[in-house]
């Protein structure tokens, strides 16, 4: 039981998202501070960079943004990375061995991801299995399924209209757009972002999720929908995952059965820093989207200075720790 | 490391295991991971090179980059009374002793790649890391720049053994040519952090005139960060690996994205011969089978690509 | 007011067993158009189990529900709700995180045309709905941040605004005071003037009379009587519920006390952090002598649950201004660890959020507090702890097994567990917050006892409570707290409930009430 | 709400223990079912075999009884496979270049496990971090600090008594008991889990471990001391995963700084498979035993029957959500 249990809801919920930006502040201070620059203009706040760090941070992002709605409602969801595998895979399979058009292939991927999210859903909504093992158990199966499908190996995309050439079309996730400046991969990710706060501020479907995270019996019995809200959930961030795969597809040219490992906890990272709770129902995309920047920015500018990559890896942990740390005025999962 | 008093010496001389032509043999085959390209390529190799011996049945276990599972796979080889272990070690030493006790109980064992302290094995395939990153570095100072310059490295995953060996290799091929490592990242031997790192370093350090990565994947990232900064002309990129498949390092440079890469050969089908003469010509095979390395340029690619794939 | 034609809602041979309890057992109970039925019973009997069935929450069970003669059998609460039944649960079951517009309509939210939230339209409903249950709060406000009370009065608001046909309030008084038991009495009448059906389960029988129409009686799940409310009296339902009557409710008052043992001068916190909806003490002057029982009364809000959650260790951080004398020694609890060391002891007010873990055994959750105590080398032994347990559900006459879990006893059971483990630290001073919220009248007089024996071992009790009746039955002298300030002193000698419900209101009508 | 919320508290643990036992007991008979073998002798059940699965859990069991306490309060470390990781550098670089005796090394590598734990601890007890990204924060420290302290690169441990060897002494935990029959690392990992069984059964700690889980509110209000039996638990799961880490370098020859990755889930996994709720407050440690065999178990046969490893892969995870299904009854978290 902490403090902001007992903040009016608004105010709270203004200075969380405060909190989340006020860590992401720092950070940019920082990496402005400590950037290597060239004739007096930091490198960190180049627009080229700048555009580097977004892109960097897409799919993670768009991963967040559905690794929130499942911790919204109280549950966690391990598989993502595995699932971004998969979809990678499955994407370039589809484009290149199986010569689908771009638009089939994607759906059909999509759609994968989503009805492998809606299983786990089930799995553990319905038949009551916690989340954290359904989705580890999801996380094998997935890298299991991508192994199997790509035969091992990655799966080169190379681009054309002959036989074994994927449509030139798809290349374009791998480009930047508005004269050569924004990534796709950053408009996908700000689009799904704008798209899930909108949502998430004025659905009715939101408010549930929410209920369920705070008290899933009052849901209940307010006639809520509990289990097919959870099931619902869970199918969206295998969607996104996917939608992250094709992205990952695109920005490498090829489909390899091993990426994206270690990108749940990434994620999930990103959706703490932001200022949502494990424990469920509390929390906001927007804070998620700080969250992933402040990652984003935090790997950039460690690259740029040039780090050693041991000493790297603690100072992110110790940056992680005090960005959540902003956070600890909500109640502790 | 120790060296063993080899009492198994005796026993490998191929007595029990070689039942001739006409028995039947079960190899055992343990990969240290089948995340890189590279390992999973070798048990590819094995896979067909044995296809030709109907006499064996070969079975594989992927280590997932844990000494420890290796350790359990090998004992469950042994278990299962494998004729023959092939084994691509994740790292020498905690391999060593299992690998020992397999050799002692007569099994011929075959290293691949990395080899086991002590010599208690029938025989070590494998090229030399530490040469083919020397000989990437000599290239880089003869060819690319002569005359000196400025280069980043990006390491595999840092505290795995060839990373090292092809950082020691590729400093003593550079050393006194003027060629000056501005930034040395690690990227895990992944496409995807290679491409990530080199965002970075491509902004810090637009004035790098070549790429040093320690495998093609990552040459590739580097390449992609590169294009995307429009660099991609300007900069060499090197791998290692030259992975005679799609998406393999010798089609890079055949389609110039690498300037080059150094074939560092999987020993898959080497291995497969030695099994053969050990299980079915009951011949004794030399301890160590050094292999070649090749270097591979926009005007050798596609001759090597066909003769790997032949 | 007898009224031809099929009832509202007719529940005939009903029946539910939980493992081996029999919660209810073939009850027959009606509700009929424009009347309050009250429902009573001691903790147990099975009055929440049968109104949770018919209002869908609870289903398994045997016997049919018919309403207006058609037979209906409910998948869950939203069935139910559809065929126009509502139901206000015992335990509060609010969306802490949600404001309270969205808790009212959760579930049912109102659309815009384009699909979205309709935010004006529910505000200005809630708005309304709140007015009818007479308070005023922002409809954008936490839930999670009101007090047990207001959260009372936003559920009661909540099932209002299902426009319900048949009304089932569970308690729905057990967190307020004499003023907004009054407003929800007016309220009720409205509803029954519009011909919806109400059950009404309280344990505060004085209510009975004034507000229901009709009473039944459940005992062990069985109906035991009914009777017609007007002419009905504590004494009768009293020993209908118990099966005895019960001699002399609250304790006589001897008034032999010893020294003095807590003394508050001008007690005052000034929080680190303000945490909105709290009402911290703000000039609190009182003494508590050995031996002696105190009663902390006031509104809804007037800051008793903070106070004594201050003066255990685990109220809002802060700076402490004025004195707090233990036994003559100035205290400074830390943390609840420290305050039971000092030889304090609280049993807290919501004993589900902050009493009991539901679902671990009797036996844990009695010993949870002197384990340290009961074990050598750190280590406990079975026997140790079971002794201990046995006897203490034995001296306060629990219901229950030592290996059930706790969540399966009955409210008064399980108040008596805390009350329990609170006793076992032998403490010197005993702070109890509502201890009998919910209890039933027989438990009542059981823990009242126990009180009054504990007062004459020479503790010292500070109680607050909402139940007027309670404050002067129990207490020797009352303090009336109001916006934390503490207010006046009744004797109770010679104070009754009208000069303590008058000190009350007095004080809020100055301030006005919040 | 789940039925068994309302079992009384004995019948439903011994059914509980039944239940994680059940799930072994399953796995076991399709082990012996499916095992190849030799002169009609299946090979599942060779001694050598059977000491080979136990040897193998060993390091992962030891870390899941810490981890069995973590998760009873409601938490979670992720940092176990990291320290493992750590305290094997440690030993190695102790032993080995510092020259520092045996019991010496041993006991500052798990002073050190301990520290860090407690470090956590703290960083989610006393700041109200939540320990999610605490432990996975410290995952990445105890990467960083193994990588440095270990130059990067494995550090190998070779015996005798000269400069930069190691006493023989500590080779002890590579070898066999019991006239070459038990092997070590079984026999310590036996030792923890039973001593933590009898611990948890009859300490008055355990009882506020159980109650902190149950209702932390309560608990705090009933004088138990949280936050320090919080730290501690950290602390106890930080000493553990140190002294599988000493057993893996003992094992191995060598302390490699990149080992133990990952454990951290299969530990968690196994305590989840047997029984305990992620939620906390339910739990034993006989339970995290039996699904600790379970995985073992489980990855043996599937080596055995010589599946493909991808396919294993998907077996896997299929087997562990089945299992973890054995718990439904439980309160789902
Ligand atoms: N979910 C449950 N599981 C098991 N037993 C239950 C459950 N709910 C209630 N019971 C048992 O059923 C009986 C009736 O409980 P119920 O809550 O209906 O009594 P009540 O009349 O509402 O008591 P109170 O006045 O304290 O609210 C009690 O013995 C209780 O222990
Ligand atoms: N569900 C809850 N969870 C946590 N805290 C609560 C909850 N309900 C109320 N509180 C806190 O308990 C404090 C007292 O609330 P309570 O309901 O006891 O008011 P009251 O008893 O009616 O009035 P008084 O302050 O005189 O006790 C409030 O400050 C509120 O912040
Ligand atoms: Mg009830
Ligand atoms: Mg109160």
């Amino acid at each position: 039981m902490t403090a902001t249990e007992f903040l009016p809801g608004r105010v709270a919920n203004a200075l969380f998202r405060f909190q989340s930006l006020f860590g992401l502040v720092l950070v940019l201070a920082a990496a402005i501070a400590f950037s290597p620059s060239h004739d007096g203009f930091p490198d960190f706040l180049t627009s080229d960079n700048l555009f580097n760090v977004v892109r960097a941070i897409s799919e993670i992002g768009i991963i967040a943004v559905g690794m929130t709605f499942v911790i919204l409602i109280g549950g966690i969801d391990l598989s993502v990375g595995a699932v971004l595998g998969l979809a990678a895979v499955g994407s370039a399979v589809l484009l290149v061995d199986d010569g689908l058009g771009v638009l089939p292939a994607v759906l059909v991927v999509l759609a994968a991801g989503l009805v492998f999210g809606l299983l786990q859903g089930i799995a553990s909504a319905v038949f009551g299995i916690q989340a954290f093992i359904v989705t580890l158990a999801g996380l094998q199966v997935a890298r299991g399924l991508a192994r199997i499908w790509s035969g091992g190996q990655g799966v080169q995309i190379s681009y054309g209209d002959g036989p074994g050439e994927a449509p030139v079309a798809f290349s374009l996730l791998g480009e930047r757009t508005f004269n050569g400046l924004v990534p796709i991969p950053a408009v996908i990710f700000a689009v799904v972002a704008v798209a899930a706060i909108a949502f998430l501020r004025t659905s009715a479907f939101a408010r549930h999720v929410y209920a369920i995270g705070g008290n899933e019996k009052a849901a209940r019995l307010s006639g809520v929908a509990v289990t097919r809200v959870k099931v619902l959930v869970y199918g969206l961030s295998g969607l996104l995952a996917a939608l992250a795969g094709i992205i990952h597809a695109g920005q490498l040219n090829q489909g390899s059965p091993n990426d994206g490992s270690g990108y749940e906890l990434d994620a999930i990272a990103a959706v703490v820093i932001g200022g949502t709770a494990l424990s469920g129902g509390r929390g906001s995309v927007s804070g998620t989207v700080a969250g992933a920047l402040l990652l984003g920015v935090l790997n950039n500018i460690l690259a740029l200075t040039g780090v050693d990559p041991n000493v790297q890896l603690l100072i992110k942990g110790l940056v992680i720790v005090a960005a959540a740390g902003l956070q600890r005025l909500r109640p502790v999962s | 490391g120790t060296t063993h008093e080899n009492s198994g010496q005796g026993a490998s001389t191929s007595a029990p295991a070689c039942k001739g032509k006409d028995g039947k043999y079960t190899i055992g085959v343990s990969q240290a991971n089948l995340g890189e390209p590279y390992r999973k390529q070798m048990d590819d190799d094995i896979a067909r090179a044995a296809k030709q011996y109907p006499q064996f049945t070969v079975e594989f276990a992927d280590a997932q980059q844990d000494n420890a599972k290796q350790v359990a796979d090998v004992e469950n080889f042994l278990t299962r009374r494998i004729d023959l272990l092939v084994i691509s070690p994740n790292e020498a030493t905690p391999l060593t002793a299992v690998v020992k006790k397999a050799y002692d109980k007569g099994i011929p064992v075959l290293v691949l790649d990395r080899k086991v302290d002590g010599d208690a094995y029938t025989q070590w395939i494998g090229a030399d890391n530490v040469d083919i990153g020397r000989q990437a570095g000599q290239y880089l100072a003869d060819e690319i720049l002569p005359r000196g310059g400025k280069i980043a490295e990006i390491r595999g995953l840092a505290g795995s053994t060839p990373a090292k060996e092809r950082q020691d290799g590729f400093a003593k091929g550079i050393e006194g040519r003027g060629i000056d490592i501005v930034t040395t990242v690690d990227a895990d031997w992944l496409r995807e952090k290679a491409q990530q790192q080199a965002d970075a370093i491509f902004k810090a350090h637009p004035e790098i005139q070549a790429v040093y990565a320690q495998n093609d994947p990552m040459a590739e990232g580097a390449y992609l960060a590169a294009k995307a900064a429009g660099l991609d002309q300007k900069v060499k990129f090197l791998g290692i690996d030259g992975l005679p498949i799609p998406p393999g390092g010798i089609k890079a440079v055949e389609a110039g994205r690498l300037a080059a890469t150094f074939v560092y050969p999987t020993g898959g089908r080497e291995a497969v011969a030695s099994a053969k003469s050990i299980l079915l010509d009951c011949a004794r095979p030399p301890k160590t089978q050094l292999l070649p390395t090749q270097l591979v340029t926009r005007a050798n690619a596609a001759e090597v690509y066909a003769k790997a794939n032949r | 007011m007898e009224e031809p034609g099929t009832p509202l809602v007719a529940m005939s041979r009903v029946s539910k067993a939980y493992g081996g309890t029999l919660a209810c057992d073939h009850v027959d109970f009606t509700v009929r158009r424009g009347e309050v039925h009250a429902l009573l019973g001691e903790n147990g009997a099975g009055k929440s189990t049968l109104m949770r069935i018919l209002s869908g929450d609870v289903t398994g069970h045997r016997g049919t529900v018919e309403i207006d003669g058609e037979p209906v059998v409910f998948g869950g609460p939203a069935d139910a709700q559809r065929h126009g039944i509502a139901m206000i649960p015992q335990e509060l079951d609010l969306v802490p995180g949600l404001s309270i517009a969205d808790n009212i309509f959760l579930g049912r939210e109102p659309h815009t045309k384009a699909g979205t939230l309709a935010r004006q339209k529910t505000h200005r409903a809630t708005r309304e709905l709140l007015a009818r249950t007479g308070i005023a709060l922002d409809p954008k406000r936490a839930v999670g941040e009101l007090r047990t009370g207001e959260q009372q009065l936003v559920a009661i608001a909540k099932a209002l605004a299902l426009d319900a046909r048949v009304l089932i309030m569970d308690e729905p008084t057990s967190a307020l005071t004499g003023a907004e038991v009054e407003r929800m009495a007016e309220v009720i009448g409205e509803l029954r003037d519009a011909g919806v059906g109400i059950v009404y389960i309280s344990h505060r029988l004085e209510e009975i009379g004034r507000i229901a129409d009709r009473a039944t009686v459940l005992r062990n799940g069985r109906v035991a009587a009914g009777f017609t409310a007007r002419d009905l009296t504590v004494e009768q339902v009293t020993e209908a519920m118990l099966g005895r009557p019960v001699q002399a409710l609250f304790r006589v008052k001897h008034g032999k006390t010893g020294g003095e043992l807590l003394r508050l001068d001008d007690f005052a916190l000034r929080p680190r952090r303000h945490r909105p909806g709290r009402r911290e003490p703000d000039g609190i002057s009182l003494t508590v002598r050995a031996g002696e029982i105190v009663g902390l009364g006031g509104l809804l809000g007037s800051g008793r649950t903070e106070l004594l959650e201050t003066l255990f260790g685990a109220g809002t951080p802060g700076q402490w201004r004025g004195r707090v004398c233990l036994a003559g020694r100035e205290i400074r609890p830390r943390s609840p660890r420290h305050a039971v060391k000092l030889g304090l002891a609280l049993v807290p007010e919501d004993r589900r959020i902050a009493g009991l873990a539901l679902d671990h055994s009797v036996r844990a959750n009695t010993v949870l507090s002197v384990v340290d105590r009961l074990a050598t080398a750190g280590l406990l032994t079975r026997r140790r702890e079971n002794e201990t347990v046995a006897e203490v559900l034995r001296e306060l006459n629990v219901k229950g097994a030592l290996a059930d879990p706790a969540g399966t006893l009955s409210g008064g059971n399980q108040q008596k567990i805390v009350l329990g483990r609170a006793l076992l630290t032998e403490p010197e001073l005993l702070l109890l917050d509502e201890p009998t919220r919910g209890v039933d009248v027989g438990a009542k007089a059981e823990i009242y006892q126990l009180l009054a024996a504990a007062a004459a071992r020479g503790i010292g009790v500070l109680l607050a409570s909402s139940e007027p009746a309670e404050l002067v039955g129990l207490c020797d002298r009352v303090v009336v707290l109001h916006e934390g300030r503490g207010g006046q002193e009744l004797d109770t000698h010679d104070a009754g409930e009208a000069e303590l419900l008058a000190a009350a209101m007095g004080g809020a009508a100055t301030r006005g009430i919040r």
